[in-house]
């Protein structure tokens, strides 16, 4: 068991693999950029379909995982390949020899910026996905709480499937956090009117339709098919919005307190450099490009580099988790056939 | 001055203005009606549409953007033959919210 | 609003402009309505400035206007701007600079169509050899003439006799910008600032002392619509989609409008004469109307130059409120003069629009 | 002549305006004229992108294309790269080309407008000109506009300009080797043949209608009847 495994990325993926490894018998080795475990899910409030604490299982996982050599606030310098394993160099001077990488890396939240029509960054009451989170863990945003709350809309697809944006893929979970955080803010602001924005809603996951359903009859929260078009402000600092009911086949607009962007998943440059370095290649959406799209998303082409959650694609945290379990597995098996 | 032409009517929805009292005392004896998905079902289904252009989807729809008369003016072509209470993928009784909607649009004389 | 998040993205939209040496065309429109911004375009940037700006008297309209009316194909436009570019190319210039904002986006739109499909480029070199007998090479920079004095600005600036300044309050004038559809819709990284937030208009306003003021419908067509004025029958849109911008600026009470296509000034200054006679509403304050300015006008005027020499008096709303706002002087006997102080009556007065 | 699509297809603002459209409406959302008039660009390339032949002649034969006012706001907004303005422009060509557009009330107007713009181009070099925009046409020009068309020598050579000089400068006449290039351009780019088209077409719509072409001209310039807005019943 003195075969080094090097986890690259100390999110939630990397988290469950790092876990499994240890139950296994295994010491791995986890290199996280950031201050902190968890990534993105670590900034997150509750997680739908049954609003558990984001910091429950972040937490949990941290605990399972606490026995692996975790390195915060550090990245790889560089990789070289050696005759059958990997030379890492971590940026706080330590060198690692490994015969496995498991690149856990995860994805980057599309830079809503980037739609200039939807004027973030421009337009004060225009806020993201993310910092709605923040909101309802801090409650420290003076744009929601200063905004009287009275109409808010969600605007889908926010840098997915577009074109423009250069990010053609559907970010998949974004139309349920939309649901779940339209939901979240009804049930802090009965009255207020929350409209969702959307082109499809893609309910694919267990229990979402419900959810749906929920926030239609118990919460009255109201969706327009039609793909926000334009966002500008008033002379009251409020927002409007452009769209066209495409139900009604009739332009629709309407005037908000906030508007809350539901920012899509993007490749993180991590992942991009990761690849560089390892000399991985990188599939036509951007993201890392697997063995085998269906049967075997875990493994790289590249021989002892395996991959887990987002860092092949857009996935919710219980499809991450899954397939961290079996790249965990995937990881022993390969080191059964190594010995 | 008559320059041979005037300003246009927006077609425009604009949601802030549209005064939804009516569609609030609706949903109060309805409640499912705002479980519509628009997915069609009922005017695929519906002998009235081939004919008349009747739709229980548009007809949903334009009580909810202000647009009642269209809304009414479409029912008026429904013979309450209950097709689309099969149909309906979300189960709501569309016969006796076609109904609730007369009764309550009905309600000045229409 | 964040001023921050609009400078960042004007950084992103910075086009190269070469400082001079530019093969000047003329715009339809704006010769008819605006025929002193024109002359004065050229002064500015001949004699003010220095710069070498070549026009040609064989030059003719691009046909851009004939063809957003869907009255000539597109190899009939194309072969027209293969001719004006053979001008260029017979001039010994390299630089194309537009006094049309559809001339321009024709421009770009046919030298990226012939980029994309060079079997296009081929057959109207073609089509062009056997009407013209004429060879050409596509420009290395295009530019609309307002990218020209937005380059200049700060020249002009330093030169100005006026600022954008209310001189009863000392107050930066309001200013609302207004952009021709054709500038950057098409192309976004052909315009200055892009699509969304254009800088060109900005950055003359904030150069001579103004404020610019963004309003809810600031990206709306001024409603021109090509077929959809030029038939009568059509007027109502063109005239419904500037009362909807007018109905959307009017709690900001703007001081005057800024505008870089030669077809929204007159648009936005005539039709507000219409919604004065048909609606009996004014926007500018004491029954006048919002001036509408063309960047040449207004760089002119911040020059110096006498209102009624570059124009001024062929807009149907009265600019004089906006003169003396600005402390500019002007001698209001001479406004419908001809040269050498000859008579020529005057206009007569509207019945609800406030003119002088 | 193909199918209706495939003669669509071979038009380069189809290729480059319609790629796949998945129906979002955003162009429908800021467009000047699905607001005006009873229009929705999603729906023209919905129809065009379904390649049903029958649906696109009704579509070329209809007044839905020529609503939109070319100003191409929607192509900054497609997220899927598609351009409907220059789909539209597409259709409105081959609605001319085949002789449809007399077939409804707004595709007739193509008749006064070939005659306007192209006699301009032809005969003075501009889209535009002061000679052939009348007040009378235009009383929306305003007073100032009418005064100054009745002193233009006076009022253009007092704004510096050059009206119908020799030589460069505003509304200089345009020299006549240069109108005649214009006139080859024409001749060699299908033009003429174009301006033909229409001609022939709205003469024979004219003759059913029982209009001689001045009235005709009149009906099609200044004439609208209910069912393009709104409003109308």
């Amino acid at each position: 068991m003195k075969e080094n495994i090097v986890i690259i990325g100390g999110g939630i993926a990397g988290l469950e693999a790092a876990a499994q490894l240890l139950s296994l018998g295994y010491k791995p080795i986890i290199i996280e950029k950031s201050d902190h475990l968890g990534g993105h899910v670590a900034e997150w409030n509750c997680l739908f379909p049954d609003m558990t604490p984001a910091r429950d299982i972040v937490s949990s996982l941290a605990a399972r995982s606490a026995d692996a050599n975790i390195f915060l606030n550090t990245e790889i310098s560089f990789v070289n390949k050696l005759k059958d394993s990997y030379n890492i160099m971590l940026s706080n001077g330590i060198s690692i020899i490994t015969k496995i990488i498991l690149v856990t890396t995860g994805f980057s939240v599309f830079d809503a910026a980037k739609k200039e029509e939807y004027g973030y960054g421009v337009y004060d009451q225009v806020i993201t996905n993310r910092d709605l989170e923040h909101w309802f863990n801090t409650g420290e945003d003076k744009r929601v709480n200063d905004c009287g709350m009275n109409a808010v809309g969600f605007v889908h697809c926010v840098g997915s499937r577009d074109e423009k944006a250069r990010n053609p893929q559907c970010s998949k979970v974004c139309c349920i956090t939309a649901v779940k955080q339209a939901i979240e803010l009804k049930q802090k602001f009965p009255d207020a009117m929350v409209y969702c924005f959307y082109m499809d809603l893609r309910m694919f996951g267990k229990k979402y339709e419900d959810f749906y359903i929920s926030a239609q009859r118990d919460y009255g929260v109201r969706f327009i098919r039609g793909r926000v078009s334009e966002v500008s402000e008033n002379i009251d600092g409020r927002v409007i919005v452009k769209a066209e009911d495409t139900l009604s086949g009739k332009p629709v607009k309407v005037t908000l307190d906030l508007l809350v962007l539901m920012a899509g998943m993007v490749c993180s440059p991590d992942s991009t450099r990761v690849a560089n370095m390892a000399r991985l290649p990188v599939d036509s959406d951007g993201f890392l490009k697997s063995e085998d799209n269906v049967a075997d998303i875990i493994s790289s082409p590249k021989e002892g580099v395996f991959y887990a959650g987002a860092c092949t694609g857009p996935k919710t945290v219980p499809e991450t988790l899954a397939e961290a379990r079996a790249a965990a597995l995937k990881v022993h098996l390969y080191i059964k056939g190594l010995e | 001055m008559d320059f041979g032409f005037k300003l246009s009517p927006s077609s425009a929805i604009n949601l802030d203005k549209v005064d939804l009292s009516r569609f609030e005392k609706l949903h109060g004896i309805e409640p499912d009606i705002i479980k519509c998905m628009a997915c069609g079902s009922c005017t695929s289904s519906c002998p009235a549409n081939r004919f008349s252009g009747m739709s229980l989807r548009k007809v949903i729809l334009d009580l909810q953007r202000g647009r009642e008369k269209e809304a009414l003016g479409m029912l008026r072509n429904c013979m309450l033959c209950g097709k689309c209470t099969m149909v309906c993928p979300r189960g709501i009784n569309t016969r006796h919210l076609i109904l609730s909607i007369c009764r309550i649009y009905g309600e000045d004389g229409k | 609003m964040i001023y921050q998040g609009k400078q960042k993205i004007w950084a992103d939209y910075q086009k190269e402009i070469p400082d001079n040496h530019w093969f000047y065309v003329r715009s339809c429109i704006r010769q008819n309505f605006f025929p002193g911004s024109e002359k004065m375009f050229l002064e500015i940037c001949r004699n003010v400035l220095k710069k070498d700006f070549f026009e040609t008297e064989y030059h003719t309209t691009c046909g851009g206007i004939a063809y957003h009316c869907d009255t000539i194909p597109q190899e009939t436009v194309m072969t027209i701007v293969a001719r004006q570019f053979a001008l260029m190319t017979e001039a010994g210039y390299e630089n194309y600079v537009a006094s049309c904002i559809t001339s321009f986006g024709n421009y770009a739109e046919i030298i990226e169509t012939w980029r994309e499909f060079p079997e296009v480029e081929t057959r109207i070199r073609e089509l062009l050899w056997k009407a013209c007998r004429r060879e050409f090479k596509i420009p290395k920079n295009l530019a609309h003439a307002s990218d020209l004095i937005y380059k200049y600005r700060n020249e002009i600036a330093a030169r100005a006799k006026y600022r954008l300044v209310n001189r009863y309050t000392g107050e930066p004038l309001k200013v609302v910008e207004h952009i021709g559809c054709h500038y950057a819709k098409m192309f976004p990284s052909k315009g200055v600032g892009g699509a969304e937030y254009p800088y060109v208009l900005c950055g003359m306003i904030e150069s001579w002392g103004g404020n610019v003021i963004d309003y809810p419908e600031r990206r709306h067509c001024c409603g021109y619509g090509f077929r959809q004025y030029h038939v009568k029958a059509n007027r109502g849109y063109s005239l419904s989609n500037t009362y909807k911008k007018f109905e959307s600026m009017e709690p900001y009470h703007p001081d005057f409008i800024l505008t870089n296509c030669p077809g929204c000034p007159y648009f936005m200054d005539r039709w507000q004469y219409v919604i004065a006679e048909t609606e009996g509403k004014t926007y500018g304050g004491n029954g006048y109307g919002i001036p509408v300015l063309t960047y040449e006008e207004l760089a002119s005027l911040v020059l110096g130059y006498d209102p009624w020499d570059i124009g001024m008096q062929l807009h149907q709303v009265a600019v004089e409120p906006l003169l003396d706002k600005i402390g500019i002087a002007y001698d209001p006997k001479e406004k419908y003069k001809g040269l050498n102080e000859k008579d020529l009556m005057r206009p007569e007065l509207p019945g609800v629009l406030r003119c002088c | 002549m193909g199918k209706l699509y495939d003669e669509l297809l071979k038009d380069y603002r189809v290729k480059e305006g319609l790629k796949t459209c998945i129906n979002c409406g955003t162009c429908t959302a800021i467009c000047p004229a699905a607001e005006f008039y009873r229009y929705d660009p999603r729906k023209v390339m919905d129809i065009v992108q379904s390649r049903d032949e029958e649906e696109i002649e009704k579509l070329l034969k209809s007044d839905f294309i020529w609503y939109c006012g070319e100003c191409m706001s929607c192509v900054t907004r497609c997220p899927r790269k598609n351009g409907p303005g220059l789909v539209i422009m597409a259709l409105r060509n081959l609605s001319a080309r085949l002789g449809y557009f007399v077939c409804s009330e707004k595709g007739r107007q193509l008749y006064p407008l070939t005659r306007i713009l192209t006699g301009n181009i032809l005969n003075y070099g501009y889209c535009v000109y002061p000679d052939t925009f009348k007040w009378e046409d235009h009383k929306e020009s305003g007073p100032v506009w009418k005064w100054h068309t009745e002193h233009i020598r006076d009022t253009m050579a007092r704004v510096g300009a050059n009206f119908k000089g020799e030589g460069p400068g505003v509304l200089r006449k345009i020299p006549q080797e240069s109108l005649d290039e214009l006139k080859r351009i024409f001749d060699v780019t299908g033009g003429t043949e174009r301006i033909e088209t229409v001609e022939k077409f709205s003469r024979a719509k004219a003759e059913e209608m029982g209009m001689d072409m001045d009235e005709y001209f009149r009906e099609t310039f200044e004439h609208t009847s209910g069912s393009h807005l709104n409003n109308d019943d």
